[in-house]
């Protein structure tokens, strides 16, 4: 029997390894045939292309790595900023789900139920196209001034494509993230409620004191795993014009035909993006169990 | 040597189960050729050295009976998908006359909608056979150190230029200073006005779509203060505004772009036979031969040997087809499916189309246009 | 005190709601114009399907319209009722012939297909695919065999760290580069292939936790009786495993019909797709909103209908709601 | 008389240093009746486990009707010994997804390739036999335990095995569901099944067993007829469980 496992193994490797020399063997034939092979060189050279925002300096005369660092940073940031926004959205619509105020229940309800059935290419278009370049210029004080040509917060501007796709994956992943809240609220015991309502304690108190640390444990995995999805889908920007990472390198390869290389960059930058927020979800379900764990 | 066997026939696989069905036993032995060869040549590992270059993609082609053609499918006038579910326009004319000179039949094409971003991995993967879709000649995009395509001949002269809002007071380029222009990524378009801003030192914001369908609908919903594209394209898109009259192309000419055809680079058969097809219709507008009177033409010349050039143009002497791989008459089946250069343009861009384009430079030389062809001998 | 809270909050959402409603109301009588929707309907449903041969995509959307009232609303009990899993299994090939042709049918090629049409035939294809590699997968990550349980990890772990979009991408443009030369994968069957690669991974993930639930003591029970590994596996475990995963493997094909529409952004012209080309027409430039509402209704219709199925698939399988 | 199980030297360990089985050495005649005590961790599961080959032995060697094996065994004689062998597990173990019917029908199909209508057949006779024939068509979970317990039974005779193992299978029931699997037990013993029995049902063991085995720490304490162990237990450890469990 070890020997069959054995015999197995070494087949399956074999099989394994010679389809992936078949593809690698492959491609280096189709390169030759057009003359290309493996070369990142082109990474030093000047792009050529604007990028409409970065946050660090940028110009079109920087080389290609620069730029594809800038898309990063622009991912980085839509993807940050729809974190926190998403899970805020999220815990609140899963906690309204979970309201004694039956409007604001099924509010949440059909909040879920929509966003989750309608997909999120779509409802970015529909952000963007419709949503914020329908803006009409209105300021509203001296600190919040909205317009089709950009937003602007507390001083601080926002360009509309980095709202759109902001507000597309907040909502999104929003509508996931209540459904794993409310999984998670539904998990905890009944009678918990009760003790914290018989003591005395205001709905919203309860839930964030009582409730919420009680169900976090079961919340938090499923949560990463939405983290991670939002991350993935923030390369849909491309869709409304913002130059988050996917964009650079889809303008990159076009304007130097490096398709193979480029991909490569893609797929080292994603696993790395990954790394962080799995790496930093580890850490928080760390210090959540062990700070339950203490009090216990 | 089987390699090269395999290789010209084309496996296509679910495309098409009809015509699986009477080649199933020369494709079983085929694929098991494929795979003795390609398994061959995985033990080999890298060292293995194919010469692909020897077989033309013409041959695959023809042997396919059918010419993939990428084209935008987006841009009314040139390619477009029309309400009866068909692409039309100038472009798609292109691959028409292509398919029929090299399978002899204008409807052999499959067309691959792309959009600017992936036609050149397209072309270049051998998704598609031919690009026929707006496509700027350029030299990093003909050489083999660049994108490694190669080019037709001109089909369209176009310059890109700026369309604004009349209202907007803007006349120059100096009055977008700072303002956000609405362009299409990946396209020459976006680098040439990086080009013509940096050069003039005028600071502005670029705002990327994939598409034109994006471009207008950010122009037209006030995302930008400007829009940038050719202006043949510029002149469609204002031709299906409400308020077309209240939009202006700026006098400022950013580039030249002279849109053209193209294949896979170091295929220098394909090539040849992409370039004289286009030159055909040109060199047939010179001579005034239509889709009207092709047939007439022909009967002509045979029944007058003293028209010796004509003789040569529509295959009946001189085997000038043969020379490029294709049936000596291909003119003639070129004519008989899309008509000249000249009803080509006026049928997707003329007068009386809703695009209505000036043909401009693009008359033939003898009218003062850039149109020419070399002689056919 | 509590209660002035509660009334209050009932107050507010009443305007919002209100308000929302009479703006909505607002445009849809005054400002609305769908004729973009209307005159284009067939595009919407076929794309630029042969106009003489719209009746055969049309047929099998009709068969599965009636198919999907049937399951859903039909008698609980019956002789149709024992063979509808075997015609919804039937529907993906029915639809294939029938889209496609060849056997008597005029062969269509796909380059023509689009519209809800081709989402529909991505979903089904691509799913039917994901399955089975999805649970070869999952197995094979539980396997005691070290080469098999690494290779299915790396291979899971890889896709699930990868937006869609770029494995997409790489099908539609770099799989032709890993092919020898000569051999070409028609573009659609690159995308289903495409997606079902991605999703298997995911899929499998959902499997791997319906195996993890069945306790060892089924295996046992199996062994005991001298079932072998593969008949304990194929009678005993996976069923159950399938049954426990249910839910999440709904999730994965309402989320994949929802994803067809980015090939959209690589250049299929399945129902999103053909809706952004015919916003490029001249004459219904700026129609956004009524497009983009009506797709929004289409894919919800799509999806909450993909839903209800498999929660009556789960209630079907599951019929006394008996458990460990 | 024939020997059905003969064990020598039987030694199994989970973790280093400790041992489960500690060299325990018996012999099952043809139509015996043993039952196997001792406290929790006494190893007297895994002695039984591994008479079917559920537990791989570290030592000794077992032959089971005539079946040897060792701690070097193969598959296949695994495989002839469970077809031989049914075993009754403590938390029944029936299949959930499948009703009671094919529980018991599921082995003799796929396994001895019967006719599906012969193997039902025979399925309602033995849920006859076991008294719970109307239950036939209803899923375990519709079934209380000491019912899904006889199922289980049927399940294992449904596929003839001349020896029969019971891991503790009444240690997981309401106390007035243990009489109706006893009574089964006592007429499969009445039939004349070579049956090994892990138990704690005094009662059972006294009324029913050929023979009493007493283990602990892995290792076999005493053997004897029930009614020397019950009344006049020969070892200290014996005495000291039996006063414990009355």
């Amino acid at each position: 029997m070890r020997r069959r496992s054995l015999l197995l193994q070494v087949g399956v490797s074999v099989l394994l390894l010679a389809f992936l020399a078949l593809l690698v063997n492959n491609l280096a034939v189709n390169l030759l045939r057009t003359g290309l092979g493996l070369d990142f060189g082109w990474l030093g050279r000047p792009s050529g292309f604007a990028l409409a925002e970065s946050a660090l300096p940028y110009t079109p005369s920087d080389n290609y790595l620069w730029a594809l660092t800038i898309g990063w940073l622009n991912s980085l940031k839509v993807i940050a900023a729809g974190l926190v926004l998403a899970t805020l959205l999220g815990v609140a619509a899963g906690a309204a789900r979970s309201s004694s105020n039956r409007l604001l229940r099924s509010l949440a309800g059909g909040y879920v139920a929509v966003i989750r059935q309608v997909p999120l290419l779509l409802q970015l278009l529909f952000w963007y196209f419709v949503a914020f370049l329908g803006l009409p210029e209105t300021p509203i004080g001296d600190l919040i001034q909205l317009s089709n040509q950009g937003i602007s917060l507390l001083g601080m501007p926002l360009s509309v494509e980095f709202c759109a796709v902001l507000t597309g994956l907040t909502v999104f992943t929003g509508a996931s993230i209540a459904e794993i809240v409310r999984g998670g609220v539904n998990a905890v015991p009944r009678g918990q409620w009760e003790a914290f309502r018989s003591l005395g304690l205001s709905e919203g108190l309860g839930f964030r004191r009582i409730v919420l640390p009680q169900a976090l444990p079961a919340i938090l995995p499923a949560l990463t795993s939405q983290y991670l999805n939002l991350a993935k889908n923030s390369t849909l920007a491309i869709a409304v014009g913002y130059a988050d990472l996917y964009a650079v390198s889809d303008t990159t390869i076009t304007q130097t035909g490096r398709a193979i290389e480029g991909f490569l960059l893609l797929l080292i930058s994603f696993l790395l993006l990954n790394l962080l927020i799995s790496g930093g979800m580890a850490g928080i379900n760390a210090t959540v169990l062990g700070r339950m764990r203490r009090s216990r | 040597m089987e390699t090269s066997a395999v290789r010209q026939e084309g496996l296509r696989i679910w495309d098409n189960p009809s015509r699986i069905v009477p080649t199933l036993m020369f494709r079983t032995c085929n694929r098991l050729l494929v795979g003795a060869t390609v398994g061959l040549a995985a033990l080999v590992g890298g060292c293995a050295s194919m010469d692909g270059a020897s077989v033309s993609r013409l041959d695959l082609v023809k042997q396919r009976g059918e010419l993939l053609c990428g084209v935008s499918g987006k841009i009314p006038g040139f390619s477009f998908l029309s309400a009866e579910g068909a692409y039309t326009g100038l472009d798609v004319d292109i691959c028409r006359a292509m398919a029929a000179a090299f399978v002899g039949d204008a409807e052999k094409v499959q067309y691959r909608p792309l959009t600017a971003p992936e036609r050149f991995t397209a072309l270049r993967s051998g998704e598609i056979d031919l690009l026929s879709r707006n496509t700027t000649w350029t030299l990093s995009r003909d050489s083999a150190g660049g994108n490694g395509l190669s080019f037709g001949p001109v089909v369209f002269h176009d310059g890109q230029g700026l369309l604004v809002p009349e209202a907007a007071g803007i006349r120059s380029l100096k009055d977008l200073s700072g303002k956000a222009i609405c362009v299409g990524s990946g396209t020459t378009t976006e680098q040439n006005l990086n080009d013509t801003f940096a050069a003039e030192g005028i600071p502005y914001t670029p705002i990327k779509y994939q598409d034109l369908n994006q471009v207008v609908g950010g122009y037209l919903q006030g995302r930008c203060a400007a829009m940038t594209s050719d202006r043949s394209q510029l002149a469609s898109a204002r031709s299906g505004f409400a308020d077309p009259e209240k939009h202006v192309i700026l006098a400022d000419r950013l580039s030249k772009e002279p849109l053209a055809p193209a294949v896979v680079g170091g295929d220098q058969t394909m090539a040849d036979a992409m370039t004289w097809v286009v030159l055909a219709l040109i060199e047939a507008e010179e001579r005034g031969i239509t889709q009207a009177n092709v047939n007439a033409m022909v009967e002509q010349a045979e029944a007058d040997a003293s028209q010796t050039a004509l003789r040569r143009f529509l295959g009946i002497d001189g085997a000038l087809g043969s020379k490029l791989g294709l049936p000596d008459d291909f003119v003639v089946q070129v004519i008989r499916a899309t008509g000249n250069y000249g009803e080509i343009y006026d049928r997707h861009l003329g007068p009386a189309t809703p695009v209505a384009i000036p043909r401009g430079a693009n008359r033939l030389a003898e009218n003062g246009g850039l149109m020419i062809a070399p002689p056919f001998t | 005190m509590n209660r002035w809270l509660n009334r209050s909050v009932t107050l507010v959402l009443t305007a919002l709601i209100g308000w929302g409603v009479w703006s909505v109301l607002h445009w849809l009588l005054l400002a609305a114009d769908w004729q973009v929707v209307v005159s284009n309907l067939p595009l919407y449903v076929v794309g630029s399907y042969p106009v003489d041969q719209r009746w055969r995509p049309l047929l099998w959307m009709i068969a599965l319209v009636v198919l999907i009232g049937f399951t859903l609303l039909g008698p609980r009990r019956g002789p149709l009722q024992r063979w509808l899993p075997l015609i919804w299994l039937a529907m993906a090939p029915l639809g294939l012939w029938l889209v496609a042709g060849g056997m008597m049918l005029e062969p269509v090629s796909t380059r023509d297909w689009g519209g809800f049409t081709l989402t529909l035939l991505l979903t089904f294809g691509s799913g039917l695919l994901a399955l089975p590699i999805g649970v070869l997968l999952a197995l094979g990550r539980r396997s005691r065999l070290p080469v098999l349980r690494l290779s299915s990890t790396a291979y899971i772990e890889l896709m699930r760290a990868v937006p869609l979009i770029a494995v997409l991408f790489f099908g539609q443009l770099l799989i032709p580069l890993f092919l020898p030369p000569g051999l070409e994968i028609n573009r659609v069957l690159r995308a289903v292939l495409a997606f079902a690669f991605f999703a298997a991974a995911y899929i499998a993930e959902d499997v791997r936790g319906g195996l993890q639930a069945i306790p060892p003591t089924q295996r046992e029970a199996a062994a005991v009786l001298g079932l072998s590994e593969w008949q304990s596996l194929q009678l005993v475990v996976l069923p159950q495993a399938l049954r426990i995963a249910l839910p999440s493997l709904t999730n994965q094909a309402v989320g994949l019909l929802q994803n067809t529409s980015l090939m959209a952004i690589l250049g299929l012209v399945e129902l999103l797709g053909i809706s952004r080309s015919l916003l490029a027409n001249p004459v219904f430039i700026g129609r956004f909103l009524e497009v983009y509402l009506w797709l929004a209704a289409v894919y919800w219709l799509a999806c909450t209908a993909m839903a209800l199925l498999a929660r009556h698939l789960e209630l079907r399988l599951d019929p006394l709601r008996s458990d460990r | 008389m024939t020997v059905a199980i003969r064990a020598t030297d039987l030694v199994k360990s989970y973790t280093p240093g400790s041992r489960a089985l500690d060299g325990v050495s018996l012999e099952v005649a043809s139509g015996e009746v043993l039952v196997v005590m001792g406290p929790s961790g006494s190893g007297k599961s895994t002695l039984i486990r591994t008479f079917n080959g559920l537990e791989k032995l570290d030592g000794g060697e077992l032959d089971v009707l005539g079946v040897r094996l060792d701690a070097a065994h193969e598959e296949r004689p695994v495989c002839e010994i469970r077809r031989r062998v049914g075993m009754v597990f403590q938390q029944f173990n029936l299949f959930p997804h499948l009703s009671i019917l094919d529980n018991i029908t599921l082995a003799p199909v796929k396994v001895q390739k019967r006719p599906k209508v012969q193997a039902e057949q025979r399925a309602i006779e033995l849920l006859d036999q076991m008294g719970i024939r109307e239950q036939a068509h209803k899923f375990p979970a519709q079934l209380s335990g000491g019912q899904q317990q006889r199922v289980a039974i049927a399940r294992a005779l449904a596929l003839d095995p001349e020896v029969m193992l019971f891991d503790e299978p009444t240690s997981a029931l309401d106390p007035e569901r243990v009489k109706e699997v006893l009574d089964a037990m006592r007429q499969l013993a009445r039939d004349g099944m070579t049956m090994v029995v892990v138990t704690h049902e005094l009662g059972f063991a006294r009324e029913v067993a050929d023979r009493v085995m007493f283990m602990d720490q892995g290792q076999v304490v005493e053997t004897s007829d029930p009614a020397s162990f019950f009344t006049n237990a020969r070892e200290e450890r014996s005495r000291r469980f039996l006063s414990q469990m009355v």
